[in-house]
């Protein structure tokens, strides 16, 4: 199968879907290696730039989603008739912000860093499928751990955890605590 | 404090994300160095915006609480006379330090992370298509000729394992036995004949058996659950009415012959 | 705005809605009148075919839709397709068998079928999806009733359930099984 055909079977299939296509899927149905794959994928995303961008691709965690064009937000929104900007409160933002940054992490680890207690904001957070359970820790109680999922991904318009600024980014140079 | 900057301070406590928030805000507003946090000027000011709640809602309370006493305890600690140890003694804000710390390191991101979400807000995903993408591959490797198959043997598999053995068995398992089917058939023929009766006189004879008794009951039960009979009882162990209901057809009778015989 | 920068709005548009989005509803969302869209349309639809036709463009009724080309529908068909394993367990045929040739059946059927206790068979079966609860058979005890699903007959490339082939015995062994 030559590469245009393979690409437009990709973008037929991530229509048809709707949401995040596995890698692993995409190689099965075209009976390509996962390196194949990232090379079609390259040209697919970037061909996607200037001549085809109503409507883009791009990779979020192991897999490839179509999503459109954030410019043209303004033309799309106007299709919905609710207001399609959603906001999260700032214990929200706080909280996912501490299980984006520890990977997978306890609700003793979230209370501790923000001094409050996350009981209700966790449930908000789990509701929306920002984040969802872990696995336990392996310790006394076996506390339930949190992490993000690729539902937040998305959302934040992040392709990877990875993606996220490193969290150094946020303190301050590093002083010698408390040194006179 | 002036009158001004305790307006600023008269923030209800629900506007901040905790204790930590709090303190922040007053740390930030002294323009102190969180490395050097003056703590008798914050605890007297921490404490003054706590008694400023007119009504402490200790639900939602408790945490800046804790907070005031740990500001307190520290400046207790720093009001005693430093007793020079040989292993060097530890600045007693340095655990809050390390707490107000982290938890600005995370508020910081969190900024972030409201701002990628705005960004992330003017991205629409599209949904699953719902066209028909016609009938799938057939995904079980069996047809309906081996589930036919299947069929025929276990069928077969029963009759030779069980079911004549059974049907005997059953026959020679009821004969000496009450059943509610049997007596269903009963109760339908006595109440097909009378519009009411008495439990006592028609089912609860003298010699009758206590296992017959009950199973009459039951079959009683299940005539009225199908609405075919109704019980009436003046009060606890006086005799019970029974009467048949519109329900109650000649029918019935040919039907619990053909069910249960 | 030029015409190449409407199709992509277009694009985008249709894309986020998913359904059908009516021509007025386009005109407003563009600011052009409904012979200026036809003509954006028109181009829009003839390019589709040969450069970029994974993803197609059609018109229905008073409005337009994307959809798949259906040249790709085997590959698009094998994202949806149920990722189970491909044969069943001998206990699980029977039970099914028996519950596919009954119609309605109760588990104490089954089980007197069988000879055989069938819940984690049942189980497995309801997860699967092949067979589903069917109301209560009015007899005492009021045991649930099941019977299988259009998951079975997909599954199985039956169309109705009467497309399995009739099974001659069948009214001789029923009254036999309801009396156990």
């Amino acid at each position: 199968m030559n590469v245009n055909e393979l690409k437009e079977i990709i973008k037929a299939t991530l229509f048809a879907y709707g949401d995040i296509v596995a890698k692993k899927k995409l190689c099965d149905i075209l009976q390509i290696d996962e390196k194949q794959l990232r090379v079609v994928m390259a040209s697919l995303i970037e061909q996607g730039q200037p001549t085809n961008k109503g409507i883009l691709i791009k990779e979020i965690n192991d897999g490839y989603q179509m999503y459109t064009n954030p410019e043209y937000y303004d033309y799309v929104r106007k299709l919905f008739e609710r207001n399609t900007s959603k906001t999260l409160s700032q214990a929200a933002y706080e909280t996912l912000a501490v299980v984006a940054y520890n990977k997978n992490v306890t609700r003793a680890k979230i209370e501790s860093v923000r001094g409050v207690s996350a009981g209700s904001t966790l449930n908000t957070l789990l509701d929306k499928g920002f984040i969802e359970e872990a696995g336990r820790l392996e310790a006394p109680g076996r506390p339930v751990l949190y992490r993000t999922t690729s539902e937040f991904l998305k959302a934040f318009d992040l392709h990877t955890p990875a993606d996220l600024f490193p969290i150094e980014t946020f303190s301050e140079e590093k002083k010698e605590v408390l040194e006179e | 404090m002036n009158q001004q900057l305790f307006d600023e301070y008269r923030i209800r406590l629900e506007n901040f994300e905790g204790p930590f928030d709090l303190l922040f805000h007053l740390i930030e507003k002294n323009e102190m160095d969180i490395y050097d946090i003056k703590i008798s000027d914050i605890t007297d000011q921490y404490m003054e915006i706590l008694m400023d709640m007119q009504i402490l809602d200790l639900d939602f309370a408790s945490e800046f609480l804790v907070m005031a006493s740990t500001l307190l305890h520290i400046k207790s600690k720093l009001l005693l006379p430093v007793i020079q140890e040989e292993e060097e003694e530890l600045d007693p804000r340095e655990a809050l330090v390390m707490q107000l710390l982290e938890y600005r390191k995370y508020k910081k991101a969190s900024s972030y992370i409201k701002t990628q979400h705005e960004s992330g807000n003017k991205l629409f995903y599209g949904h699953p298509s719902t066209e028909n993408f016609g009938e799938s591959k057939k995904v079980y490797e069996v047809s309906p000729i081996i589930l036919k198959e299947m069929y025929k043997v276990i069928v077969g598999r029963n009759e030779r394992k069980r079911n004549y053995r059974t049907r005997y068995m059953a026959k020679i398992l009821r004969h000496d036995k009450f059943t509610v089917e049997k007596k269903i058939k009963f109760v339908v023929k006595i109440l097909l004949e009378n519009v009411t009766v008495n439990f006592h006189n028609v089912f609860k004879k003298k010699g009758t058996e206590s296992l017959e008794v009950v199973v009459s009951f039951l079959s009683i039960l299940e005539l009225a659950k199908e609405s075919k009979a109704k019980i009436k009882q003046k009060k606890v162990f006086s005799d019970i009415i029974v009467e048949r209901t519109d329900k109650l057809k000649e029918t019935d009778y040919q039907e619990f012959l053909d069910i249960y015989q």
